[in-house]
């Protein structure tokens, strides 16, 4: 890519935790462990939602689904055990929870104060006439100036590419989960959920992916009771997939 | 009011900007230990102007009272302030009661990477950045002057339930520190 | 002091360049007549402190005292003999190489605000700054001809690889978007 031409774009959208505290809101739940169950499903369909508009976000948004996803199945099935970092994982965001809450209330506060517009005024900067006399600095020479920009330019670039890194490894993972789906169906009828995805990652692709297929209507899934293992179909069986 | 206090006055008045303790310890040529004593003399001296001095992180601006607000802001049309977004309302926020603070503390709070948030309040002049002593290549953020200014605040104590929020905040600490 | 006064004292501070008669009148919503009196009786009020007003062409403006010269000129020298830190130096590079540019344009570029390090760089006499003639209150900021033949280039196309690096730096737009 050229150098020139990029913006810096400034994205303003709610993070996930502020995104989480409003829907438990939105529901008038306090924050406990059965509050951030209930909202699980509507937070799944915000981060679908938010994967058409912004994917680099998906990767922060991913991180606190699969804690929600874990606090569900506990809730769902009460006998399973929940590993030692499990257990912390969610004890982490609830206590992250509880600080957002407070620096929430503390952000209204400020804004009150910012609005009343009761503004302290300084004076700006004031050149004090100084007699002309130019005082050169030591070792600025044109490469000096010619470096110190390389740097900038190098961190600028970096800021961008960063934000592409991230971006296409969250659609790539949906899309290869999406890819590896439909061709796992071409070649037998159903799949269980539980044997295509290993590690917890894997499996929070899967069901962005599954979201995205039902959506597109390639696939059906199936549930004989809750919290069983979800069987996966293709929706029509010789379906050009 | 007395030659020293004078002196720092206009010490403050020229330099416009804020001016470190150290370096008003300097030009005005009194021992270190003495200058927050010595601002707070001054500002008591300037109770019956529509002056103020504001302390924050050991540096000190003088800044006109919130009652010139009106007048001022039609004389410099230019100072008219933006509104603030949730987003960066929120940042704002655990910059000022939890200042200075580690751009990873920021993220871990809202959940969220805050690069693009903090590079915008920089811009505007709401916050300022400084190394982090213990850390190479790293940064802490607090508020800035303006920010305190635009607030009307003179310094942070004086914002809204200051103490509650840090004492919260130190209940929690050890959670946040990663 | 009297509430006029004060708020004609908060004033002057404030805007720091001289201000005329006839604006004066308008922002302190005075009538003009009363102007040079108020001047004479704040100017009584300052008596006993480091400023006075100094009234020109009938236009005013707030000053120190005589007396305080010598404090303040060392606060203002110790500022400029210091040596160019890498912030600064970054900030005179995007100068040369864009200059003239807007205030807003170098802060973008860099990320965080500006204003501290070029008020530093102006009085090193390091770049100049002439108001932009496309919009009112603001500043375009070139590097000086004293700095220029520092550097040993007749002009400033001359630096290295100045087409490649003015062209980068021209294509980071504003997009700021709040």
């Amino acid at each position: 890519m050229t150098l020139a031409g990029y913006e810096l774009k400034t994205p303003e959208f709610a993070g996930p935790i502020e995104k989480l505290v409003e829907l438990i809101e939105a529901k008038k739940l306090d924050s406990t462990r059965v509050s951030l169950s209930e909202v699980t499903g509507d937070f799944l369909r915000y981060l679908e939602t938010l994967a058409a508009v912004s994917p680099a976000l998906l990767a922060d948004f991913i991180v606190v689904a699969s804690r929600l996803l874990l606090i569900k199945s506990k809730a769902l099935l009460p006998e399973s055990e929940l590993s030692e970092e499990e257990e912390y994982d969610i004890k982490d965001l609830e206590t992250r929870l509880s600080i957002y809450r407070e620096f929430k209330h503390a952000a209204i506060a400020l804004n009150a104060r910012y609005k009343r517009r009761a503004q302290l005024f300084a004076r700006d900067y004031f050149l004090v006439p100084h007699g002309r006399h130019v005082v050169l600095p030591n070792g600025v020479t044109p490469q000096a100036l010619h470096q110190q920009l390389g740097q900038l330019m190098r961190a600028l670039e970096a800021i961008s590419a960063r934000e592409r890194s991230i971006t296409r490894r969250a659609v790539i993972s949906i899309e290869e989960k999406m890819r590896s789906l439909v061709r796992h169906l071409e070649t037998s009828a159903r799949s269980k959920f539980k044997d295509l995805a290993e590690t917890r990652e894997e499996a929070i692709a899967l069901f962005l992916a599954i979201l995205h297929l039902l959506k597109d209507q390639l696939i059906d899934i199936e549930q004989s009771e809750n919290f069983h293992d979800i069987i996966i179909k293709p929706r029509s069986p010789n379906g050009a997939l | 009011m007395e030659q020293k206090l004078k002196t720092i006055h206009a010490l403050l008045f020229t330099y416009g900007e804020p001016l470190s303790l150290e370096k008003l310890a300097r030009f005005a040529e009194i021992p270190k230990q003495e200058v927050g004593e010595c601002i707070e003399r001054l500002n008591t001296a300037l109770m019956d102007t529509p002056f103020t001095v504001l302390s924050h992180e050991n540096s000190f601006q003088l800044a006109t009272r919130p009652e010139y607000a009106s007048a001022l802001e039609a004389a410099l049309k230019s100072e008219v302030s933006e509104e603030l977004t949730p987003a960066s309302l929120e940042t704002l926020a655990i910059i000022a009661y939890l200042g200075p603070v580690l751009r990873a503390k920021v993220d871990y709070i809202r959940g969220v990477n805050s690069s693009f948030i903090l590079r915008n309040l920089l811009l505007r002049g709401l916050i300022s950045r400084v190394p982090d002593p213990q850390r190479a290549n790293t940064y802490v953020y607090s508020v800035s002057f303006d920010f305190l200014r635009h607030l009307g605040v003179r310094e942070l104590s004086e914002l809204p339930e200051f103490e509650r929020y840090r004492k919260f905040l130190d209940g929690v600490r050890i959670a946040v520190s990663e």
